[in-house]
């Protein structure tokens, strides 16, 4: 038992990891045939996994409403929202348009999903301009070269700044080509060094934290 | 020209959404909560619906019908196994699904995140800091506005290792390696400052794009749904707000 | 009793939001119209669609969804529009899942604009899950990622997608991507082994994170938010939502710089006053 | 191989205007070998074989560059079956300038490379009219073509075949299984050994934070971020928590944890009860201190925010993997007035960050961080085994760039065989 709970999954983990990690230095069609099936496996599973995601959601509010919890309406409300849509998608055979015309789902989509999606990040906007103000302070040297950087960024990447001050533009390209990819060079470069640790530990089944249920 | 019913709502209702959204903005309050939970539901709803479409019908039924790729059957094993998770016994059997996946996963992205940003970087950090002009003629390039210049190539070197200097752990930060990682922080200041201000003008947009549709729907051919729904929204919330008075005074 | 700089430091950030509210209202309903410069990132999409021969296949992958709609959304209307001018054979898809509906509105508007057919001139193959997964299946096996496009149809009698069989019969690739998967994924999954030209398109967010992969020639171009579908629409000649956007940028970003300054004009006068 | 000699010393990125007069320059010096070929127009010393490194289907040809080799001369590569001996009942596969296709223009590697950078190189692949199958044998001819006159090279017959593996990744795969190799032998090595690690700033200000927040009565509020417990971010997060509800125990001061994700919320809790018993205060411990809001972005941020508004925290810790909803946290946690600590490895977010907050641990700070608090040799050793590769990449950096100046100063063709080992060939 102990095998097929613990010992079988890393065991898949080290072949599928290194079966896949090699595949990539073996042009032979045999290996190219091997990653075409096991990409599109791995497409369908991505579907299931969605579900899992979605699904974990439905159970939440489940729970919320049957014990009557604070905010138990609001989770009615969600409920509505997705049954209707669900309802209203497999009407329309899961299609937003046919030849042109809104279906139902189509009509939920771009006038319920697509406004209170883009909303929802508008919001944004104002944060982003009173965190300008609260904190965009030269307390420090670092703190100094940031902001300078910010307001170059922001004055050459509209056309009034470089209407005002034309070498505005100029700056601001350097900043970004020159500066800036060095450090996101940089930090792209760590960040990868970091991937291929975590996943060669994946591999190896050092770290196994995906397996879930805490060390058993 | 009159416009069909439903596209008449339908600017009713996202006006009325996008408003109570914003209304966010003054403060937490049951009509953003109440736009909020519909946002999740509806996507949610979508999501199921285009998995559905996509998944089953048309990756999985059609082919298996259509073809017999009755090997199709293996992934939808592996998937069904995930949904094991809500069943606590056999929720270690999710385990297979993810072994499969995590391992699948960590084997592509080895190779590949190598030759993309480990060589490929190198590859265009590594530039010969001087370069040919003429026939013969060596010369170090200062053009700042060329990005390939070799005085950009220099600066980029710099930064780059200034930068991984920093993120170095197990050597202490003194002497002549303090002054790397600072020149190191300095880099990163600019980046950051780079990508706020950069970040400003996408949010910026964002709003934009929402206020051009409360505009267009502001025209009369749709009934001016945002005129009347900001008084509506504004006038309940004035309602709710003499309500909920005993509330704690925002800042 | 506050002293007035601590005041305004301490301004209710409500004022600010209305502020930044008027500064992108007013120029969207009085624009101005500012000249545009061109950067030279945009100029390499611009210059390499510019470069193909008609009936090349074009790839265009829209990774967005409507939070990032105001963004990119002007960026593919104007790279569909520059495609279809080129007689290109204009194949679409999409790697988020609730950028569906918003890709094949667009797809079919802008083909309907210029006159364009369906299955002769240009597919949209819909949505498809697992991100990197369907990268590379696309790469060895175009209908095997995708068996039917949007609609319905199957792929492999697709007269637009004749001779593809995966993306290396493509000739130019270009990712809209709002995050991930997105343009990096493209770069890693797709392009490091099928070995198709590529371009980028992203939101402002994710713009500086790409110059690495810019300079190194990963992607040949990137399109920057708002601003870069400005420029593009103008290197098209056809103006349209991003263009008319820009007036608002430019008073929004002014009225944030403003406010930076006086922030740090009260911040120091109020240290002075401190000593 | 005197040819090579005398090429090593040529530079080797002129520009590409400036190729075929080297070439010509080049056959010119040499005049034992290409003289007596100059009568013939016919291309010289033509190879077929395998194209080496792929997945079959596919031949390549090379042969020498010839003095005529001028835009208005044509090159044709034709392929016919291997039993035919007529080159002009040939399929033509490919035609060219003369004066274009040589073997620098594909990128290979030194080390699979067969013949001279000069030599012109062209791959001859299934077209129409001809399908090139593994296993079955083909002729190949090259011929020249000046006005309408064509010179056919000697046949030469190759098959076309499947390899088993692609020698030009050679480097990616020593780089792969050396750095995998290094950072299982820094963790073995972590595991006997103290490994030293360098103190974070960040965490100083932690305890700063707690301790104002102690003085002002009020409580600490640590969110551990967007991903779940699979992420390192995520771990390093919850491993960041337990030493701050310790000393949230130690001065007893409220600690309050909302979660976005259920089974990171069962854990942290494991955790924080810990931390309390550690500080000796178990009946201080309150099993709601880490709750579960939603796993929805923006609702959770409301509902995070709305706490800050009501509870108004003196210290917020924003630890782990953020997205969009990080300015929305901060800018609420900075209008409340309380010390915010951030740390997080999405770089998309640390503007965000850095700006809003006193202190951010940037990227692998945070896992750093960790690392240093928890002691744990796995994650220890990884930092090391990391700080190692960054240390080769560094070297790199510099070797190189020395070597490339070198190699432009002085049109060396030796820096190239270093360069090319870190490189992406394919």
């Amino acid at each position: 038992m102990i095998f097929l709970r613990r010992q079988l999954p890393l065991l898949i983990t080290l072949i599928t990891g290194l079966l896949f990690a090699g595949q990539y230095y073996v042009p032979h069609p045999a290996s190219e045939q091997m990653l075409t099936s096991a990409t599109k496996w791995l497409q369908i599973i991505g579907g299931f996994a969605l579900i899992l995601g979605v699904t974990s959601l439905f159970h939440q509010h489940a729970v919320k409403i049957t014990r009557q919890e604070a905010g138990w309406g609001y989770s009615l409300v969600l409920y509505a929202g997705m049954l209707g849509t669900i309802a209203a998608g497999l009407w329309a055979d899961g299609k937003e348009a046919v030849d042109g015309a809104m279906t139902a789902f189509g009509w939920v989509y771009n006038f319920m999903m697509v406004p209170l999606q883009g909303t929802m990040f508008a919001i944004l906007a104002f944060f982003i301009a009173s965190a300008a103000y609260r904190s965009f302070r030269a307390r420090s040297r670092e703190a100094a070269v940031l902001l300078v950087a910010a307001v170059i960024v922001m004055m050459g990447r509209v056309p009034l700044g470089e209407y005002l001050i034309p070498l505005s533009g100029d700056v601001s390209s350097w900043i970004l080509n020159v500066l800036n990819s060095s450090v996101r060079r940089a930090i792209l470069i760590g960040v990868s060094l970091g991937a291929i640790a975590l996943s060669f530990k994946i591999i190896f089944g050092v770290e196994r934290s995906y397996l879930g249920g805490g060390k058993e | 020209m009159t416009m069909p019913f439903e596209l008449i709502v339908g600017a009713w209702v996202a006006t009325g959404l996008t408003l109570l959204i914003f209304t966010f903005l003054y403060k937490d309050n049951p009509l953003f909560k109440l736009a909020e939970h519909l946002y999740v539901g509806v996507s949610v709803g979508y999501i199921i619906v285009k998995t559905y479409d996509t998944v089953i019908v048309h990756l999985v039924v059609k082919p298996i019908i259509d073809n017999g790729e009755v090997a199709l059957l293996v992934p939808v094993a592996i998937g069904m196994l995930m949904l094991t998770r809500y069943v606590p016994k056999a929720a270690w059997m999710s385990r297979y699904a993810f072994a499969f996946i995590v391992g699948m996963g960590a084997g592509l992205a080895i190779p590949r995140t190598i030759s993309s940003f480990i060589l490929k970087q190198i590859e265009d950090t590594v530039r010969p800091l001087l370069s040919l002009a003429g026939p013969d003629g060596v010369t170090f390039s200062m053009n700042l506005l060329n990005p390939a210049s070799n005085l950009n190539a220099l600066i980029i070197l710099f930064g780059v290792g200034s930068v991984l200097f920093y993120f170095f752990f197990s050597i202490e930060h003194s002497g002549a390696g303090k002054a790397v990682a600072r020149t190191g922080v300095i880099f990163l200041m600019i980046s950051f400052g780079a990508g706020f201000g950069y970040t400003v003008m996408a949010r910026m947009s964002l709003l934009i794009g929402r206020l051009t549709d409360l505009i267009e729907f502001s025209d009369a051919s749709y009934g001016r749904p945002t005129i009347w729904l900001s008084v509506l929204i504004i006038g309940t919330l004035i309602v709710l707000g003499r309500r909920t008075k005993p509330t704690p005074p925002e800042v | 009793m506050m002293s007035f700089s601590e005041r305004m430091l301490k301004i209710d950030r409500r004022i600010i939001f209305l502020v930044i509210g008027l500064c992108t209202l007013l120029p969207l309903l009085y624009p101005v119209g500012l000249p545009i410069k061109i950067s030279s990132e945009v100029r390499g999409v611009y210059d390499h669609i510019e470069s193909l021969p008609e009936h090349s296949v074009f790839l265009l992958s829209i990774d967005f969804d409507p939070a990032s709609k105001p963004e990119l959304y002007p960026q593919a209307i104007a790279l569909l529009r520059h495609a279809f001018k080129k007689k290109l054979r204009v194949i679409t898809m999409t790697l988020w899942v609730s950028g569906t509906g918003m890709a094949d509105q667009l797809v079919t508007q802008v083909a309907k604009e210029m006159g364009k057919e369906y299955g002769q001139d240009y597919a949209f193959l819909g949505w498809s899950p697992g991100g990197p997964a369907v990268i590379i299946n696309m790469g060895q096996d175009l209908s095997s990622a995708f068996p039917s496009d949007y609609s319905g149809r199957s792929t492999k009698d697709l007269p637009v997608l004749e001779g593809v069989r995966s993306l290396k019969d493509m000739t130019y690739m270009v990712s809209l991507g709002a995050g991930k998967p997105g343009v990096e994924e493209w770069y890693v999954f797709g392009k490091d082994k099928y070995k198709f030209e590529m371009g980028g398109g992203c939101t402002g967010v994710m713009a500086p994170g790409l110059y690495p992969l810019l300079r190194s020639g990963q992607i040949n171009g990137l399109i920057g938010g708002l601003r870069g579908a400005a420029e593009y629409e103008s290197l098209i000649g056809q103006k349209g939502k991003a263009v008319a956007g820009m007036d608002a940028q430019s008073a929004t970003h002014f009225a944030i710089i403003v406010l930076v300054i006086m922030c740090n004009a009260f911040y120091f006068s109020l240290r002075q006053q401190r000593g | 191989m005197k040819r090579e000699a005398y090429l090593v010393k040529r530079r080797y990125d002129l520009s590409v205007c400036l190729w075929p007069f080297m070439i010509v320059c080049v056959l010119n010096l040499l005049p034992s070998y290409t003289l007596a070929q100059t009568s013939s127009l016919a291309p010289q010393e033509i190879r077929v074989f395998d194209t080496p490194n792929d997945g079959g289907g596919s031949l390549t040809v090379q042969w020498a560059p010839a003095p005529g080799d001028r835009p208005d001369t044509r090159y044709q590569v034709l392929v016919g079956e291997a039993i035919a001996t007529d080159p002009a009942t040939f399929t033509i596969v490919a035609e060219f300038p003369a004066d274009t296709k040589y073997v620098k223009d594909v990128k290979t590697a030194w080390w699979t490379r067969r013949s001279d950078k000069t030599w012109h190189q062209a791959i001859i692949k299934s077209a129409k009219g001809i399908e090139l199958k593994d296993d079955t044998a083909y002729a190949v001819a090259v011929a020249t073509v000046q006005e309408d006159r064509r010179a056919f090279s000697p046949l030469q017959v190759a098959t076309p075949a499947a390899d088993w593996f692609n020698w030009n990744q050679l480097n990616n795969l020593i780089i792969a299984v050396s750095f995998g190799g290094l950072v299982f032998y820094a963790i073995s090595h972590a595991k006997r050994n103290h490994i030293f690690l360098r103190r974070i700033p960040g965490l100083d200000a932690v305890d700063e934070a707690i301790g104002r927040a102690t003085e002002l009565g009020k409580p600490i509020l640590y969110l551990t971020g967007a991903h779940d417990l699979h992420d390192p971010s995520t771990i390093a997060a919850a491993v960041i928590l337990g030493k701050v509800a310790k000393r949230a125990a130690l001065y007893e001061t409220e600690l309050i944890v909302p979660h976005r994700e259920p089974i990171t919320m069962a854990v942290c809790q494991e955790i924080t009860k810990q931390a309390y018993l550690e500080a000796g205060k178990p009946d201080l411990f309150k099993e709601d201190a880490n709750f579960f809001i939603t796993s929805d972005q923006f609702s959770y941020t409301a509902a995070v925010d709305g706490i800050m508004l009501r509870k108004k925290p003196a210290a917020n810790f924003f630890m782990g993997h953020y997205f969009a909803e990080s300015l929305l946290l901060t800018e609420t946690g900075a209008s409340t007035g309380a010390i915010q600590i951030a740390g997080t490895d999405a770089d998309h977010q640390l503007p965000f960050f850095v700006t809003t907050c006193d202190y951010t641990l940037i990227g692998e700070e945070l896992y750093a961080a960790s690392a240093y608090l928890s002691r744990e040799p796995v994650q220890i050793g990884t930092l090391r085994g990391q700080d190692i590769g960054k240390a080769v990449v560094l070297s790199v950096l510099a070797v190189g760039t020395v070597v490339a100046t070198i190699g432009v100063v002085t049109g060396a063709q030796w820096p190239q065989i270093f360069l090319d080992l870190f490189r992406d060939l394919k």
